[in-house]
């Protein structure tokens, strides 16, 4: 069941930090900085604090891509909770590639507190990724 | 005033959020103002910050007990149960005594009512007013209704009334008929202050009347607090670096250092302390942004690059990014041929004239001269942060805000006013029975009807399995909508809430209320914004968008539980290391607080340098806390003691101490201060040995000797930096400029005739000290600038000792026979290996302690319970580590005033049944709060540390160890019920 | 310039019994007071002005009052198309011939200070430059004759005494 | 290593046995963890002795393994006791054991590794089948390069049959008859092969030739499997297939040497779905399959232990299902591995990726 | 490079009048400001900053026998900027001042001598003077609109007195008649002296108190002669 092109409408999920991503967030909000609507965005105290099922989840049930936004390395609340989620990661990209989902499903992004439009470009632009790349292949089939 | 103040403090800005939070954490209830109609004051218009280039703005939030505060960026704002803050209020009046004053403000009207607006920005579309945006130090425009600063929670807009035409346009569209434009100020009555904190900073000073800049002449000349906005993704330009006039990237950049500082001309004999390192972390994001091949000079005096990593910050800078340090105060800034393009001419080291050409000057300004002091200033029981006589940089005006909340903890207590103990809402007993939701659908007036019926919603939601009712109410804002719901959460079934409502950050701040009255915690509530869904929704699926967020949220809430909260009960001794200026300060402040103090020094007798200080002054202010700690009752002295283990977690920690005699004693305590302070560092081993080249600290002993006759003391060669500033001890110990002014001076009131010659690469003087420089140099003594390269070579020559270098002044070099000459050698840290292996505290390479984070928590070690003041943490004079001390003793304060500390509802916790012990939680804990308990053999939380960040949780791979309020299984049904 | 600090140094009394005036205070005078009227259409031409310093700054400096808003009144009384140069007025640049530097033989030191007012003058590109000051006029004239500038120099009261309208 | 030695007897296990009851019975160590047979089957299980003499039953070189013995080798070393513990272990359950060391499951405090060199192991019904027919397969196995076909195929995908990090390891490829070569890693070892008094010897010269073949054989075999599921798995849909069969029956996590958990997340809260979430899950996606979960049990299996999975192979030889749980995971492992340039096993110094990040630093400021 | 041992106390620091007493020179902090500010910097090895740092050595003499002071034009930039309120250009007038009579360069000391003289600083004789600018008026009244001009000399109780610039009566005859021009239009009651009628006063430029004073004074004893309270300041 591939729709066509037109008509897909991505299913982001986005998790965020509280504190530098979610600001900047609610930031393009209030500078009327628009991008996307459909981005459900989750928020997460820190990236440090994603744990790798939240990802699997997020594919296995259907997301199109799953955007990650912390802190800038070293504005981290938490000191470095960023730094320890991007090694993970790293595990991460490789596992969802081997099993049919492009890495680039799959984005970790540094943006800090101030910068909305950074948020509202990174929105637009992993949309416009995720609509080039098409619907996941997880979408319209049973996964057991 | 919705709840009684105990303290005022003025000014929301660092200082004053610093010095809220200390007393709002202490317990105090304080109320929080500001005449701006935004908080935050210069931390709103800053990204990052000296010397990391980094944000940790957030880093001043409370560690512990974080139940009492929201936790977001403070640039939203600042929420804790204890603070009410209140904008566009300016205090006008005084009264009264410490501890039962009374106080008098005037709250400007804003146009706009706080209990209507759910900012929804409609007024600001059709607002025909713009006049240029001030938050952006004007270089965009704004329109005369606004949100003061852009990031703020709740963006409720306010009007500049000065600007507004009164127009009614915004009146006509405003859905919930908040604004009202004939509203006029109020005056409050604040009753019953115990004291009130003065933190109003100083003003930036306004090149603007200046002829010499340019300011306001050329497009391209800009403040650095404008610069910092253009640097900023909330700026005028959306973060591009490019400059005002043509929108592009400039090439060539001047900072312009000392406008408006340094110059008694303009009253302004002082310097402002931070400019110089702002301009090298501005010119060094200016390469980070436009390529290294962007140039950049700094024009400058004298890099005050004082603080304890700022000259390894200038040197990277210099070296590794090349920015240009070019050593001479502008005079004018001039247009030049291309449009656009600034001309300033300078003379190099060489005294050659050189005019150079810059696309963009940055104008380093600093503390504004103008700026007067309110009257009620001087009032008893007002305490002024330095910041609001000095500009200075973030670290220090929090350690002073700080030891301003422990001058005022002590003056309330002296008036016998101590920090109510809150009694907590009792939970109600429903909360713990299975999940049962609400769901509220408000209308916003009826604005929102439309869409809950032609979706459904109502319907829809109840598809969801699981005990769910559905109410609608026409608006929860108003007080009658609310009542509704409070009575349907009192007497139903439910024991969860969520609102299908407006702007959620509007509304959340009522959820506390709610919680109060129904006993249903503020967590298991939530709000989803269904007015932003339906303005921003691609109109594709509007109802699976906003039945997704419904059950996102409903999903959490169906899966929240009350954190089981561990209690640390504090043991009430604080360990204090260190009898010198700041160990002291900090013991004192303690004590003062009726906490009972072990303090700890190494040498058998107390005072840390005190035996070498030769400053009246500073000899009678350290002499005054060693006799009020010498008699204090509840401060118990160990000399020729050290602490020679420290085991346990904040509020419960077991030291062991050993005495000379090789006894041991342990000592049960809450928190410790290391203040281990230092001492002056040696001279070079290959300084020439002549009784007439001495160091600093001796020809400062000298002078004071009872009776000295300086008349055979002619000519006094002081040479500056020896061994400090340049690797392997590069910084500035901060003292010896300062002593070599005052030991000059000394020298010329002996001997009026003596010449004297000060060979220096940097005067520090920073802040008011700058006056020194000036005196000295009135008094006549000659100054002379060398670079670190070209250092002043001492030489002996048949019996003379002679000072070769060369002045940049007069192009010349010069030789000066000396009567003496003093080398200014600097101080160095104690050895602290011990003390920072027994409290597992970092350390710096140059043997310092390392803080938790030199901006925002300056005196914090990264392990919580342990403090740092003082030498122990960076080079400092006496009265700046008296300061230290008192922030430190505050800081530790905090644990130690209580009697026991609750974990957060948001912290980590372990389920010991399933828990492997692997540990791998306790090495990515960035805050030291995990540990094995030996006996228990069990991973231990300590609730005081413990930030919830949720690390570890994602470091167990079986949920062990969870977060409240973010358990994993809820996060997972919310991305279930996201992609449904 | 010297004669009002003579006055104020050694002759304090004169000004218990005498008044004095600067050109400018005249100027404005007369005007104001309508003795004389100005043909506004005599001057055309786009003009610069140049601030003496002695007039201005070191007026400002010594006597705490600097004559920059007075000659821009009376140009504003009948001229159109009048420029500053910048810098101007406190911060202005000396026309090099000031001093008494006018009457050494550091002729080339002089025309090198120049530079600056010849750059200024460039940057406005004027048809006339104005000054009240004898010496600032002798230097920008030789100025611009070193530099080939065909530009006409013109006193302020030259101007005003050409404007006059003649009952 | 420097030294040595030989022994020589009526067969392999008689020499392997000949030594290890010297480390009993001459003091050397108090106890040593072992496969052994017991009176009922032949099916060698780790089996704990502390007395020399009921050691008559070990079969260590056995080409069988029912399970990855790290686990039984952690049991016994969870922590220190003070007493000399040697464990004998094939070189997938010494790395899986170095995996447990830094998973802070067990100790190597006191501890005498002794490494045998695995020529691979036989799914267990297979070994018993052959323990019917022969007798003694062990010896059988070692000499009769056929039956070392019979191995399993994550076995047949090993290149690391030459155990590292073990005090002394014992080898059998290319040596003459009923010979064993003990050699020495440590110095541990090598004072223990001194107090055993083993002869002197030297590597025959025909063993490095063997090693290479096998070695060849190996790696063609894994590049071969490798290739085969990675193109087998590379889209969701083509997975779900292959684990179509699963039962959510969590045995592959039961026997995975390096999955440690105590409890294992899916019996936990975090995946025991609620009525409500199974039901809403139905709605929305018109059924659910039950046990639910089960690629997300797989995908998040390997997100925890790809960068630790040794390749043993016990995952699949317990699969009911037959699954080739082995494959996914070695396959998917290698891809993890390499992106964190993490060897598990490799040293017990190195921690674990997850727990080393840039800037490592607990306080604010970069240095 | 002499040694120093002992800094010679400078009497330029000790004369040069201050902005007021809390500016002293001494409170140069050598920042360059003025350096940067003032375009004859390099020129002749002229620095201001430099100057002031070899007043405050007691380098008096070196810069008294150099052509430094003379270079300055005196305009003030340099202290406008100042942050420390140094007064520079009384610093180099008073250096002036210290130079030997006969070492002042150029023509200004030989002016302010024939001034003292004879009243004007190009010693122009009193008869002369009057046929100049009679002869000047004549033409002036010759122009429409300015019939009956007559230039007004030594009249007593004028209203106004006016001095004149020695260039325009010497060289420059043309720009005599602008004031006149603006004096008859406005109907203003003025007056020139014959004698000490010099507008200019090179005593500010040499240094010259003295001199300085005594044109002052002159100006002062006209106009008390005449009878006349208003005094045009002639630059």
């Amino acid at each position: 069941m591939v729709k066509s092109m037109s008509d897909f409408q991505p299913k982001i999920i986005a998790l965020v930090c509280n504190w530098c991503t979610y600001t900047a967030a609610d930031l393009a909000g209030t500078s009327r900085l628009s991008y996307p609507a459909n981005i459900r965005m989750i928020r997460m105290m820190c990236t440090g604090m994603i744990d790798p099922k939240y990802i699997l989840k997020a594919f296995l049930d259907g997301a199109d891509g799953v955007f990650i936004g912390g802190c800038h390395p070293g504005d981290c609340h938490y000191i470095n909770g960023n730094l320890k989620f991007k090694k993970r990661m790293a595990g991460m990209e490789a596992i969802i590639k081997q099993f049919g989902f492009d890495e680039n499903r799959l984005r970790l992004r540094w943006i800090g507190a101030s910068e909305g439009p950074e948020f509202q470009h990174n929105m637009t632009d992993f949309i416009q990724t995720i609509q080039d790349m098409g619907p996941s292949p997880a979408q319209g089939i049973m996964v057991l | 005033m919705n709840q009684p103040a105990n303290i005022l403090v003025i000014g929301a800005g660092i200082s004053g959020i610093r010095s809220a939070l200390d007393l709002a954490e202490l317990g105090y209830k304080v109320c929080l103002l500001d005449r701006a109609p935004a908080m935050g004051g210069i931390l709103t218009r800053l990204d990052r910050q000296f010397p990391n280039n980094h944000c940790g703005i957030c880093r001043m939030l409370p560690m512990f007990d974080r139940d009492n505060s929201e936790e977001f960026c403070l640039r939203k704002g600042l929420s804790h149960e204890n603070i009410e803050v209140l904008l566009s209020t300016e205090v006008i009046a005084v009264e009264g005594n410490p501890g039962n004053m009374t106080v008098t403000a005037v709250k400007q009207a804003t146009g706009v009512d706080a209990d209507r607006c759910i900012g929804c920005q409609e007024c600001e579309k059709v607002c025909p007013v713009e006049v240029p945006d001030t938050f952006n130090a004007e270089l965009g425009k704004r329109k005369a209704i606004y949100l003061a600063v852009p990031y703020q929670m709740p963006n409720q807009r306010v009007i500049d009334l000065q600007a507004c035409t009164r127009c009614g346009e915004c009146v006509k569209v405003c859905p919930t008929a908040a604004i009202d434009l004939e509203r006029t100020p109020e005056t409050l009555t604040f009753e019953n202050i115990g004291g009130v904190v003065l933190a109003s900073g100083t003003g930036l000073f306004n090149p603007q009347d200046m002829d010499i800049y340019g300011m306001g002449h050329f497009p391209n000349v800009v403040t650095s607090s404008a610069f910092e906005r253009i640097l900023s993704s909330s700026g005028p330009y959306q973060g591009s670096l490019i400059r005002p006039s043509d929108q592009h990237p400039p090439k060539k950049i001047a900072w312009i250092q000392c406008v408006g500082s340094r110059n008694p001309m303009i009253g302004a004999d002082y310097c402002s302390s931070a400019c110089c390192m702002i301009s090298i972390k501005q010119a060094l994001f200016a390469k980070e942004r436009l390529g290294s091949d962007t140039q950049t000079t700094i024009f400058y005096m004298d890099m005050r690059t004082f603080g304890r990593d700022y000259q390894r910050y200038r040197d990277q800078a210099e070296k590794e990014n090349n920015v240009a340090f070019v050593r001479c105060r502008i005079h004018s800034i001039e247009p030049n041929e291309e449009e656009g393009n600034l001309k300033i001419s300078y003379v190099d080291h060489s005294g050659k004239p050189v005019n150079a050409v810059f696309d963009m000057a940055v104008l380093a300004t600093g503390k504004d001269p103008l700026r007067k002091l309110p009257d009620f200033a001087a009032h008893p029981g007002i305490i002024a942060t330095d910041a609001v006589s000095e500009w200075m940089d973030i670290g220090s005006s929090v350690v002073s805000a700080s030891g301003v909340s422990e001058r005022l903890a002590r003056m309330l207590s002296s008036a016998g006013i101590k920090p109510e103990k809150q009694a907590t809402a009792p939970l109600s007993d429903k909360v713990a029975g299975s999940p049962h939701l609400q769901v509220v659908l408000c209308s916003c007036n009826g604005s929102l009807d439309k869409v809950i019926e032609e979706n459904q919603l109502a319907a829809e939601l109840k598809k969801i399995p699981g005990r769910i009712d559905i109410m609608q109410a026409k608006s929860v804002c108003d007080a009658e909508g609310l009542d509704q719901v409070k009575e349907i959460l009192l007497n139903g079934p439910a024991n969860r809430v969520l609102f299908a409502a407006c702007n959620a950050q509007v509304f959340r701040p009522k959820l506390k209320q709610l919680a109060a009255v129904t006993g249903i915690p503020k967590e298991f509530m939530d709000v989803v914004n269904l007015r932003g869904l339906t303005e921003n929704a691609a109109s594709h699926d509007l109802l699976g968008e906003i039945m997704n967020q419904l059950e996102m949220r409903a999903n959490r809430l169906f899966r929240k539980k009350i954190t089981p909260a561990d209690v640390r009960p504090i043991q009430k001794t604080a360990l204090v290391i260190g009898s010198g200026p700041a160990g002291l300060s900090a013991a004192l402040a303690l004590a003062a607080q009726n906490i009972k103090v072990v303090l700890v020094e190494k040498k058998e007798t107390i005072g840390g340098n005190f035996a070498n200080i030769h400053d009246a002054q500073i000899r009678e202010m350290i002499g005054q806390l060693m006799d009020e700690a010498k008699d204090h009752p509840l401060i118990t002295m160990h000399t020729d003691t050290e602490v020679i283990n420290n085991a346990g977690v904040a509020g419960q920690f077991v030291a062991r101490l050993r005495h000379a005699n090789g006894a041991e004693t342990t000592v049960l305590h809450g928190a410790a201060v290391i203040a281990t302070g230092g001492g002056k560092a040696d001279l070079p081993a290959d300084t020439l040995a002549d009784n007439k080249i001495i160091s600093l600290y001796d020809l400062e002993a000298e002078l004071n000797q009872p009776g000295i006759d300086a008349a055979n003391i002619n000519t006094v060669v002081f040479m500056q930096c020896i061994g400090s500033r340049e690797e392997p001890r590069n910084y500035c110990s901060r003292i010896c400029c300062l002593k070599s002014l005052k030991t000059a001076m000394k020298l010329k009131e002996l001997n009026p005739n003596c010449d004297i010659y000060v060979f220096y690469r940097d005067m520090m003087t920073y802040g008011e000290s700058e006056k020194f420089y000036t005196q000295a140099r009135a008094k006549g003594i000659i100054f002379i600038p060398f670079e670190k390269q070209e250092k002043p070579a001492i030489k002996i020559e048949s019996g003379r000792v002679l000072v070769e270098g060369y002045d940049p002044v007069l192009n010349e070099p010069v030789c000066i026979e000396a009567d003496r000459v003093a080398l200014a050698s600097g101080l160095i840290p104690n050895p602290v290996d011990l003390v920072a292996s027994t409290f597992h505290v970092e350390t710096t390479q140059d043997g310092f302690i390392q803080e938790a984070d030199s901006k925002w928590r300056p005196v914090d070690t990264g392990r919580e319970g342990i403090f740092v003041c003082g030498l122990a943490r960076g080079p400092v004079r006496a009265d700046e580590a008296v300061q230290e001390g008192k922030a430190a003793g505050l800081r530790a304060l905090r644990i130690l005033a209580r009697d026991t500390i609750p974990a957060s509802q948001h912290s980590a916790y372990v389920r010991h049944a399933i828990c492997s012990l692997c540990e791998r939680c306790i090495a990515v804990c960035p805050f030291d709060a995990r540990y094995v308990d030996p006996d228990l053999g069990r991973i231990m939380v300590d609730p005081v540390a413990c930030q919830g960040c949720g690390v570890c949780a994602a470091e167990c791979p079986n949920g062990a160890t969870l977060i409240g309020d973010f358990e994993e299984y809820g996060v997972m049904d919310e991305i279930e019920a996201a992609l449904g | 310039m010297a004669t009002r600090t003579g006055l104020r140094k050694w002759f304090p009394d004169f000004f218990d019994k005498h008044q004095a005036f600067t050109v400018f205070d005249l100027l404005v005078d007369y005007l104001k007071s309508g003795r004389i009227k100005l043909n506004t259409s005599m001057f055309g031409q786009r003009l610069a002005y140049h601030d003496p310093c002695n007039y201005g700054r070191k007026s400002e400096e010594v006597f705490g009052h600097g004559y920059f808003e007075e000659p821009r009144w009376v140009l504003d009384q009948f001229v159109s198309n009048w420029v500053d140069l910048y810098p101007a007025k406190a911060n202005g640049y000396c026309c090099g011939g000031g001093g008494g530097t006018m009457l050494t033989p550091y002729r080339e030191e002089r025309l090198h200070y120049g530079l600056r007012k010849i750059e200024q003058i460039k940057r406005v590109n004027p048809e006339m430059i104005v000054v009240p000051c004898h010496s600032c006029h002798g230097q920008i004239k030789q100025l611009l004759k070193e530099h080939e500038m065909d530009i006409p120099v013109k006193y302020l009261w030259e101007m005003v005494a050409d404007a006059l309208i003649m009952d | 290593m420097s030294v040595y030695a030989m022994v020589k007897d009526t067969s392999v296990t008689e020499a392997v046995k000949a030594a290890l009851t010297k480390l009993i019975s001459q003091d050397l160590v108090d106890a040593v963890l072992v496969a052994a047979k017991s009176p009922y089957s032949a099916l060698p299980m780790p089996t704990l002795f502390a007395n020399a003499e009921a050691m008559d039953g070990i079969d260590p070189l056995a080409p069988a393994a029912p399970f990855n013995a790290a686990r039984q080798a952690a049991t016994v070393s969870r922590q220190a006791t003070g007493k000399r513990l040697a464990l004998v272990l094939r070189p997938c359950e010494i790395r899986a054991l170095i995996e447990l060391v830094k998973l802070n499951q067990c100790t190597l405090e006191n501890v005498v590794l002794i490494g045998i060199e695995c020529l691979g192991r036989m799914e267990n019904e297979v070994f018993l089948r052959h323990a019917a027919a022969q007798g003694d397969v062990t010896a059988e196995f070692l000499k009769n390069t056929s039956l070392q076909d019979d191995i399993t195929r994550t076995c047949k995908m090993c290149e690391q049959f030459e155990p590292a990090h073990a005090d002394i390891v014992m080898s059998t490829l290319g040596m003459a008859e009923n010979s064993v070569l003990f050699a020495s890693g440590s110095e541990t070892g090598e004072a223990l092969l001194k107090e055993l008094g083993l002869s002197p010897a030297e590597k025959p010269a025909e063993r490095e030739t063997v090693t290479k073949q096998l070695l060849e054989k190996r790696a063609a075999f894994k590049k071969e499997v490798f290739a085969e599921t990675s193109e087998k798995i590379n889209s969701i849909e083509k997975f779900e297939e292959m684990i179509g069969t699963c039962l959510n029956c969590y045995n592959c996590r039961q026997a995975c040497p390096v999955c440690y958990c105590k409890e294992c997340v899916f019996l936990t809260d975090v995946f025991s779905a609620r009525p409500e979430t199974l039901l809403r899950r139905a709605q929305k996606r018109g059924s659910v399959k039950l046990p639910t979960d089960t690629s997300m049990f797989h995908l998040t299996r390997l997100s925890h232990i790809a960068h630790a999975c040794v390749g043993c192979g016990q995952c699949s030889s317990v699969c009911p299902s037959n699954i080739p749980v082995a494959d996914i995971f070695t396959t998917v492992a290698a891809q993890v591995q390499a992106r964190y340039d993490y060897v598990p096993g490799r040293d017990v110094q190195e921690p674990i990726p997850y727990l080393m990040f840039e800037e490592k630093q607990k306080s604010g400021e970069p240095k | 490079m002499e040694t120093l041992t002992k800094r010679k106390p400078s009497l330029i620091k000790q004369q040069a009048p201050l902005r007021d007493s809390t500016h002293l020179m001494d409170m140069c902090m050598a920042c360059g400001t003025c350096s940067a500010g003032c375009p004859l910097t390099g020129v002749d090895g002229f620095d201001p900053r430099k100057i002031i740092r070899m007043v405050l050595m007691g380098r008096d003499e070196e810069l008294i026998e150099s052509k430094l002071p003379w270079l300055c034009t005196m305009c003030g930039k340099c202290e406008h900027a100042c942050p420390m309120g140094i007064n520079i250009i009384s610093t180099i007038r008073t250096i002036r001042g210290m130079v030997d009579r006969d070492k002042v360069p150029g023509m200004i000391h030989k002016g302010i001598e024939l001034c003292l003289e004879t009243g004007n600083n190009i010693g122009l004789p009193e008869e002369d003077f009057v046929f100049i600018i009679e002869d000047v008026g004549e033409e002036l009244a010759a122009m429409p609109g300015f019939a009956d001009f007559k230039v007004p000399i030594d009249k007593k109780g004028a209203n106004i007195l006016h001095t004149l610039h020695n260039k325009l009566v010497n060289t420059q005859n043309e720009d005599l008649v602008h004031w006149w021009k603006i004096f008859y239009a406005a109907k203003e009651d003025w007056t020139v002296p014959k004698q000490n009628w010099e507008g200019v006063n090179w005593g500010l430029f040499s240094g010259d108190d003295e001199a300085m004073k005594l044109s002052v004074g002159r100006i002062v004893d006209n106009m008390d002669q005449l009878g006349i309270t208003n005094l045009m300041y002639p630059e």
